[in-house]
């Protein structure tokens, strides 16, 4: 197997493992404990009340606009991965480093924009 | 390029080695979630002045393996209406990335599973994976409570994954590398941990990790008086299990990140690497403990706005700070 | 790099290309068919969120060509273009899912047939 | 076959028969399905990615397209909770099966196509370091870097919009 991958290759058999595993547990359980089904196990738990609405409610909008943002961050920290692991070396070459710095600089303000601009919208205030 | 000689390396076949270093870390896992249990159990007992288990085993050490086999042999209640695949499956998603995850870390030199050039990012896209497991349970479960605590958690979870990273990135930035084995070694050679450097991203850190593993002051997805259990209240028997194991390994797994990044990992005098990551794994675990029966739980909202107005623009300031100084030395 | 070093690095390329044990070809293949559910899902389905999904598989046909292709050629762009190619796809998830949200609140549904306003 | 074309096959059927059923009955159905079937088709995709020796871009892609796209699907379809009747119903048209025959036929010429004109490219040997963090962060800095801050131009506006329109209608 090729030395590039084959760590990874490893990491797939990992969690198919992990998985066998996990659901020779649960059918283990299946096995073992007993099987008693009544109306009241049934039922939903609302800590001993009969439910009185339905579960699937819909929700605020702020879920939305908190996943916006992580979105959008979360992209920030994929590009600031390569540029953080490689700029130590890019210090050592005097011309390129201030442009690596600069341009991280430049695309982090400007995504933090985004954030003050949500925050300004009033989109984090979850009333 | 090349990685250096792993555990899987040192055997004949590939596939035996990886089928006995997963057992071996799922082995260490296990035992240390149940440990972990137990001791989260005398710790709050001794800061609420009670005994806490005593029962089984010495000082009740055995009491979480006696629980595991009581779920074991319980009743798996599946309510009605539930949506059958999605709530099946959802025990399963949420314990894979965790297990997966935890096979990545270097427990001493060469003591590693798998020694990715990039694992830190991998720990943390496993970790990001835990959001399907916990909508799935939610989602799947035809509970109201469930589903709330669901959509909380996941916020929350996303929420803080930001400056959870990007505190780690600062140690990137100074290591050069993603690679946990090299980080920890960097620091034994160089004769500090990256703690001493970066105490902001350290703090950050903490923070966004206790968040990160629901716990209190952060615990508001399941906080108890006003969701049941949230996301995992219709589960019972090993699902449950399932959904606990997750947890408590998680509670680990950012300990261990923790510990890589900022405490030297397994470099230490004296006594053998191993012992000393473990020491320091559960020197942070014990630093969870106390603030988690110490302090009060935070609002919803005063949760998402402290990340969002306060957690994250200082872990980039940090961020960028450093790359600044380290330009002017 | 000096040019005596780039002449024998070049040389040693014509010399030797390798074979990889997957050659393109399948990639590429599967790169098509993906790319051929993709749009026959933005063709034929109605529902907007289905219609978003199959734009996200239509991209991925395209990243993994690109990154097969940068196999062949030995070189990084593959990588860097589908890096950007993730971001568009962020970014037009964003605005999508909010077009959906409006339109939601707009109909009552998520239906694109829905979408009349500027016909006649 | 060697272990690896049975684990290219194997991924290869795998991302496309969950692709195939994010759009056909059950993801095309309930939508909730079709973003799961999605993420678990973007895992066979990336350990094609690994095969093609972008480990890096796998893992990134486990990041962002499962970790962080597939939240706001989710988010969003759990926020509108449609019921079938907001669904809406699929008409089936004449204009769609046209379409998607054309789809079809444009797809396996294209195969056949592309069969002929890659076999003669010599592929060239892959440098050291191909595909890992390095090598990434030296192109995208060295060859993109405006592309790389319109990106993040893109993003802004991309946040803008998404906070505009969500917010409107509320």
């Amino acid at each position: 197997m090729d030395p590039n991958y084959a760590p990874y290759v490893s990491v797939l058999a990992c969690s198919i493992f992990v998985l066998g595993l996990g659901a020779v547990i649960l059918i283990l359980n299946y096995m073992l404990g007993p099987r008693r089904p009544t109306r009241e196990k049934g039922i939903p738990y609302e800590s001993g009340d009969e439910p009185h609405s339905k579960p699937r409610q819909r929700f605020s909008v702020k879920f939305y606009m908190t996943a916006i943002l992580f979105l959008v961050f979360d992209l920030e920290v994929v590009f600031i991965y390569p540029w953080a692991s490689k700029y130590s070396d890019w210090l050592k070459d005097d011309a390129f480093a201030g442009i690596a710095f600069g341009g991280m600089m430049v695309f982090v303000a400007v995504l933090t924009l985004g954030l003050v601009y949500e925050w300004k919208r009033g989109a984090m205030e979850w009333e | 390029m090349s990685p250096p000689e792993t555990l899987v390396d040192k055997l004949d076949s590939p596939w035996l080695g990886v089928v006995l270093g997963v057992a071996a870390v799922l082995g260490m896992l296990t035992v240390n979630v149940l440990f972990l249990v137990w001791l989260e159990r005398k710790v709050s007992a001794w800061i609420q002045r009670r005994m806490g288990p005593t029962e089984v085993g010495p000082f009740g050490l055995f009491q979480t393996l006696a629980d595991m086999l009581k779920l074991l042999s319980k009743q798996l209640i599946t309510p009605r209406h539930v949506d059958k695949p999605l709530y099946h499956l959802a025990p399963l998603v949420v314990f894979v990335p965790v297990v997966a995850a935890a096979s990545l870390f270097p427990f001493s030199a060469g003591l590693v599973l798998q020694d990715l050039d990039i694992g830190l990012v991998l720990v943390f896209a496993f970790g990001g994976l835990a959001f399907v497991g916990i909508f799935m349970a939610g989602w799947g479960s035809n509970n109201k409570y469930a589903l709330l605590g669901a959509m909380r958690s996941v916020a929350q979870n996303i929420s803080y994954e930001i400056p959870l990273i990007l505190a780690s990135l600062s140690v990137v930035l100074m290591s050069g590398t993603m690679n946990l084995a090299k980080i920890t070694a960097l620091q034994s050679e160089r004769g500090y941990w990256f703690i001493v450097l970066q105490p902001v991203a350290a703090v950050i850190y903490f923070i966004a990790a206790l968040a990160e593993t629901n716990r209190a002051p952060f615990d508001i997805p399941e906080a108890e008086s006003e969701l049941v259990a949230g996301f995992h209240t219709e589960y019972s028997g090993m699902r449950f299990a399932l959904f606990f194991f997750a947890e408590y390994s998680n509670v680990f797994i950012v300990s261990m990140v923790a510990t890589v990044l900022f405490l030297g990992g397994w470099s230490g005098p004296l006594l053998p690497g191993p012992v000393w990551f473990f020491l320091k794994v559960y020197a942070l675990v014990g630093l969870t403990m106390w603030v988690r029966w110490t302090f009060p739980r935070l609002r919803f909202d005063q949760l998402m706005s402290f990340c969002w107005v306060v957690l994250t623009p200082l872990a980039i300031l940090n961020l960028l700070i450093t790359a600044f100084v380290a330009r002017l030395v | 790099m000096n040019p005596v070093s780039d002449v024998a690095a070049r040389a040693a390329e014509a010399a030797a290309p390798v074979a990889h044990s997957i050659p393109l070809y399948w990639f590429l293949v599967v790169a098509v068919v993906l790319f051929a559910i993709g749009s026959a899902g933005v063709l034929a389905r109605r529902n907007a969120l289905t219609v978003l999904m199959s734009v996200e598989i239509m991209l991925n046909a395209v990243n993994l060509a690109f990154l097969a292709f940068a196999r062949e050629w030995g070189n990084m762009h593959g990588h860097v273009v589908t890096f950007f190619v993730i971001a568009v796809a962020a970014a037009e998830a964003a605005i999508g899912l909010a077009l959906v949200l409006g339109l939601f609140r707009h109909k009552k549904s998520v239906n694109l047939d829905e979408l009349t306003a500027l016909r006649n | 076959m060697g272990f690896e074309q049975i684990l290219f096959w194997l991924l290869a059927l795998g991302v496309i028969v969950t692709s195939a059923l994010v759009v056909l009955p059950p993801g095309g159905k309930n939508p909730l399905y079709g973003a799961l079937l999605l993420i678990v088709s973007f895992f066979f995709m990336s350990g094609l990615y690994v095969l093609l020796f972008a480990h890096t871009m796998a893992v990134l892609q486990i990041l962002v397209y499962a970790g962080a796209i597939m939240v706001l699907f989710t988010f969003v379809i759990m926020l509108l909770n449609l019921s079938k009747k907001e669904l809406g119903d699929e008409t089936r048209t004449i204009a769609k099966g046209v379409g998607v025959v054309a789809v079809v036929a444009l797809a396996v010429k294209t195969a056949l196509v592309i069969e002929t004109q890659t076999l003669n490219i010599p592929a060239k040997p892959l440098p050291a370091g191909f595909g890992g963090v390095d090598a990434i962060a030296d192109t995208l800095f060295h060859n993109y870097l405006v592309p790389f801050e319109l990106t993040g131009v893109l993003l802004l506006v991309a946040v803008i919009g998404a906070v505009v329109l969500a917010k409107r209608t509320l």
